[in-house]
């Protein structure tokens, strides 16, 4: 298992890996709101926190499709099946591997984008805080995507289209979170459904993605 | 040191980061040329060894 | 003998070897010089207070940061036309350093604009142009890590380079058209000679100015050095695999 | 470990396509399954090593035994052969990887990138991670595809061997590998139009 | 040409082809929007001309990584260069078919959706126009990111890195020009400032496509 | 057409893999190279085709003659195996695909995805598409891989066809094909590691 992980974050660093990428298109969507809705302070502001929580979950989201698709593609998937690894863990394994190379510069870099979009000061703890809380929760999600449309050549976009429903949950209340944290109001509700979400995710899902990769791979 | 009166912060933190940026690129460069140096002073032996 | 005899990457190590130590010596100096002065040796403006002391790094990594970007173009070009390679490794080379001159650049600007503008960021045009500089940089240098055949590589972000370069100078257009700005105008006119700025500011900031284009050409000299030796050994073990 | 298949029924895309396969591999040997393209071949070895399920039929002995080797051979193109080997090496529990290097003689190629080999350079990895995973039953689909005269007689040597230390091997091929092993040609086992085998669409028949 | 014109349409129709993806994926993000910076009418309506540019932009982008990278996978590139077509005419051709199955689509929903983020009744039809305007320019240059990355394993996402950039001009002429246009005011020069990087684009573009496709397939 | 390459050297990851390949492909015949794996039959084919550039040397009567087949069939999935070929034959400016199915046997399959064929029988469509090209030089990268017998023989039975019609073909491959041809071993071509043949790296060196 630890083989697994290894291998995986030793990939994503690997020449087109994809390491860093999803923290370039999250910077890139940050970048590009001022173009479409205009640079006016005030309303970059008001807008802050839910934008960059859109922008971390679509980084997220579109990282998922190299998560199984290329070791399905090579034939690895069939293998790790008949490996001595319960199947349950190689995708518990893969989420914790796309988590530390997608999720977590994702949190570590909020704080710098925000101040790109004139977040008000207030609002950097708590978008910090929620964004730790749920990014997690949107790589395990992702794991189950991910294993739903892996037979599927570029399942990329389909995989986007099933996943994001199960995003809403996660989005609402992480964005929430943040939203009300930058206005200054209370938020630690939301910060404690939201860690609810991802712990039972954490618990849960990936029984539901062993589940569903095994027929996948039929 | 100067007096840099109530913009400290900024005139400090400026210098700052940019001595950090710079000290960062200077060390990664020159680990990287080090590196590739001694292997590149490796296999030059090497390839001598086998004639 | 035409200056092409350097293009070979042997003979340009062993020039670049030759002139580095000096390159280093007047870089290290005149940077620390420039700062120092800048730093300790100018007084207070009466508007900005001792935040002007931001403009010895401000400028001068500004400047470089777009000049290492031309330079790239200009050696791009070369190796699309001439296939010279220590003119691609040089392009790779730079990058780096043009990244983090470009970040330098914005942190600084950053930090100069929380007193005078009231706000870390806004999206003027230069400010913006910049941005979209360092996504330039970001894209540049990620192809180059992608891509497994060092002359596929060299091609393919030689020809992003061009194309990049086209779309960049359309861009700063757009910007511009879509917000006017905050930022000051140019105060060093080279071509004029005209200039806004104080005698005690302007010298060590010519002499700052001067520092980070001495330290980018050292550094890129050293890393287009790395570049060659590390493609050197990699031709050696290539071929060392072959007589197995 | 024997493997035991008995009265197998298989099904590929809804449509029955092999019907009553019972074979048995003892330790030791070498079996070859022959039939033309489509007999369904490729649909048996993945049953047998449990990527698909039967419609019917009982296999035992199986579980936790079996070392696949299909089409694909799960190699990542961005790491070197030795880290490729290595890391299947550790998914099964083992660290050494020289007896599977020293087979198909890729000490000379350890540390390229596998997507820098030649076909059948890639093969031969392919069939080099077999050896790391010290399970006794090996199920090969089409193992020589682009494999040259020397490889063809180093994988039959690693067969051998492999058989002498009481593996096994289930493999389906066109062509002759050279090794002393039975034939079970699938023809006819073939499922007609017509059976009624279980598929799962035959609600609607 | 006119056989991969339609070989390309019917593959994008066919299961798991894409056709509909990138309408779906602007849907959702639409969607998510209200989600994300909370449902104020009066704040959506002043951000919706410009996330509706952003969306269309981003579904465009996501379908691109499959417009040359499976064509690669299968190696019907390399037959299609031995074939008797030059080059650019097949990157233009994809250009197109990628353009009549994502961008049309896009802009002919554009306005149902804009119902839904509170668009003021003039915006509609500069949004409508600025989009039909710009949205060949998305595709003719993300075939030039995609013919970029089509030797690179899922280079998705470098793909989204090195295209995005290249995407600003277009969209703030054509974002500025929706935005203008429901706010009201004039709004012409940027439509023809768009027109003019569109045909710039359609007329140059293929050529740096067919180059840089050729050293990719080396 | 008679297809001449002349002194040819050739490079692959920067390194030269064969060095003065020189060979003539009359009209009427067919050529088949033969090499260990690695060798360099896969980049000499390539770039005989036009799809990588050689390091020096010159390559005659190729333009717009060749249709290519090499380890990928360039088929898609979704497409049945009758849209598949009409395709290719469309590009080539042709419209007639019946000789293509027949020669290959695949009137059966026709209205079948090509995804939900077996290996050998993807195989079949990728040789038949050579067919409805209507080009004259065939250049063939292991053509009979995951082919039964049935189905080489149906490969050999095209080639001979086109080549009584004037057209020729080359063709690497491990194992015998049946066909009467001419055979070219590429060892003795292999570059030695000191070679300095115009590698895009030996400025390095
Ligand atoms: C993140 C924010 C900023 C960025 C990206 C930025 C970028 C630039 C750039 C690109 C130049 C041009 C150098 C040249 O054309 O030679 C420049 C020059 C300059 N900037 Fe900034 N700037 C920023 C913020 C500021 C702020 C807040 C101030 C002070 C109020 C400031 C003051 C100056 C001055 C005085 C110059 C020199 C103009 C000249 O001599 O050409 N900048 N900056
Ligand atoms: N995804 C699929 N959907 C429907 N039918 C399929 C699918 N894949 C294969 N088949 C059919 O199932 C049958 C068995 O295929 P299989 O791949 O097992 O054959 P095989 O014996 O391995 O042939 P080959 O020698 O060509 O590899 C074939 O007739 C094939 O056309
Ligand atoms: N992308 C690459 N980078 C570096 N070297 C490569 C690359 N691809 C192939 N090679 C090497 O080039 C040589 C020639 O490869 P090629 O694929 O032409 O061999 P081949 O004769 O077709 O072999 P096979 O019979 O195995 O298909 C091999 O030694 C191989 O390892
Ligand atoms: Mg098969
Ligand atoms: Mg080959």
């Amino acid at each position: 298992m630890i083989a697994l992980l290894i291998r995986d974050l030793r990939l994503a660093l690997r020449a087109g890996g994809g390491f860093g990428l999803g923290l370039a298109f999250f910077l890139i969507v940050t970048v590009l709101v001022p173009f479409s809705v205009g640079p006016q302070p005030e309303l970059l502001g008001r807008i802050a926190a839910g934008v960059l929580w859109l922008g971390a979950l679509l980084a997220c989201l579109l990282s998922l499709d190299r998560l199984l698709a290329l070791d399905f593609e090579d034939g690895t998937l069939d293998l790790l099946v008949t490996a001595p690894l319960p199947l349950e863990a190689v995708v518990s394994i893969k989420a914790l591997a796309h988590w530390l190379t997608t999720g977590l510069p994702l949190v570590l870099a909020a704080p710098v984008l925000a101040v790109l979009l004139n977040l008000p000061p207030q609002g950097f703890a708590p978008l910090v805080i929620s964004l730790a809380l749920g990014t997690p929760a949107l790589s395990v999600i992702g794991t189950f995507g991910a294993a739903l449309t892996v037979g599927i050549k570029r399942g990329g976009l389909l995989l986007s289209l099933l996943v994001l429903p199960l995003y809403v949950p996660t989005l609402i209340f992480g964005a929430e979170a943040a939203r009300r944290g930058a206005m200054g109001m209370q938020h630690d509700t939301y910060l404690i459904m939201l860690a609810g979400i991802t712990f039972a995710t954490i618990a849960l899902m990936p029984f539901a993605s062993a589940a569903v990769l095994r027929m996948g791979l039929r | 040191m100067p007096d840099l009166g109530k913009y400290a912060f900024e005139v400090l933190s400026s210098y700052g980061a940019t001595l950090l940026l710079l000290a960062g690129l200077l060390a990664l460069t020159l680990r990287r040329g080090r590196a590739a140096r001694a292997a590149l002073k490796k296999i030059e032996a090497e390839i001598k060894q086998d004639g | 003998m035409s200056i092409w005899q350097y293009a070979n990457p042997v003979k340009f190590l062993a020039l670049s070897e030759r002139v580095q130590p000096v390159l280093w010596v007047l870089a290290a100096a005149s940077v620390i010089t420039g700062l120092v002065w800048g730093f300790f040796g100018t007084p207070d403006d009466y508007r900005q207070g001792s935040t002007v002391k931001i403009i010895f790094i401000h400028v001068p990594s500004a400047m470089m940061a777009i000049n290492a970007w031309v330079m790239m173009l200009v050696t791009s070009l070369i190796w699309l036309i001439r296939r010279h390679h220590v003119s691609a490794l040089a392009a790779k080379a730079a990058a780096p350093v043009g990244m983090v001159m470009t970040v330098i650049a914005l942190i600084t600007g950053a930090l100069w604009g929380q007193p005078m503008w009231g706000t870390w960021w806004a999206w003027d045009p230069r400010l913006t142009s910049f941005l979209i500089l360092f996504l330039f940089y970001l894209g540049y240098i990620a192809l180059w890590a992608a891509i497994e055949d060092p002359d596929t590589a060299a091609d393919l972000t030689s020809i992003l380079c061009l194309v990049g370069s086209v779309f960049a100078l359309l861009s700063r257009y757009a910007v511009r058209f879509w917000n006017q700005g905050l930022h000051q105008g140019t105060s060093v006119p080279v071509a004029t000679g005209g200039r806004t700025v104080d005698d005690t500011f302007f010298v060590p900031l010519l002499i700052s100015m001067a520092g980070f284009v001495l330290l980018f050409l050292a550094l890129v000299l050293y890393r287009t050095g790395t570049e060659i030796r590390t493609r050197r050994a990699a031709a050696l073990l290539a071929r060392a695999e072959r007589n197995l | 470990m024997t493997l035991h298949v008995d009265n197998l029924t298989l099904a590929r895309g809804g449509v029955p396509v092999l019907t009553g396969v019972s074979l048995t591999v003892e330790p030791g040997q070498a079996l070859i399954l022959r039939g033309p393209n489509g007999a369904g071949k490729t649909t048996l070895l993945r049953t047998i090593t449990g990527l698909q399920p039967p419609l019917s039929g009982q296999i035992t002995g199986a579980e936790d035994q079996i070392a696949y080797a299909g089409h694909a051979d799960g190699l990542k193109a961005t790491l070197s052969v030795r880290e490729n080997l290595m890391f299947w090496a550790q998914v099964f529990g083992r660290t050494d990887i020289t007896a599977a290097l020293d087979a198909y003689a890729l000490h000379p190629l350890a540390d390229r990138l596998a997507g820098t080999l030649s076909a059948g350079q890639k093969r031969r990895l392919g069939l080099a991670r077999l050896l790391v995973t010290g399970r006794p039953i090996w199920i090969l689909d089409e193992p020589t595809v682009s494999l040259d005269k020397d490889a063809v007689a180093q994988f039959a040597a690693a067969v051998r061997a492999h058989l002498g230390q009481g593996g096994s091997a289930l493999m389906a091929t066109h062509i002759d590998l050279g090794l002393e092993a039975d034939v079970l040609d699938l023809t006819p086992f073939r499922a007609h139009a017509s059976a009624r085998a279980g598929a799962s669409d035959e609600a609607f028949l």
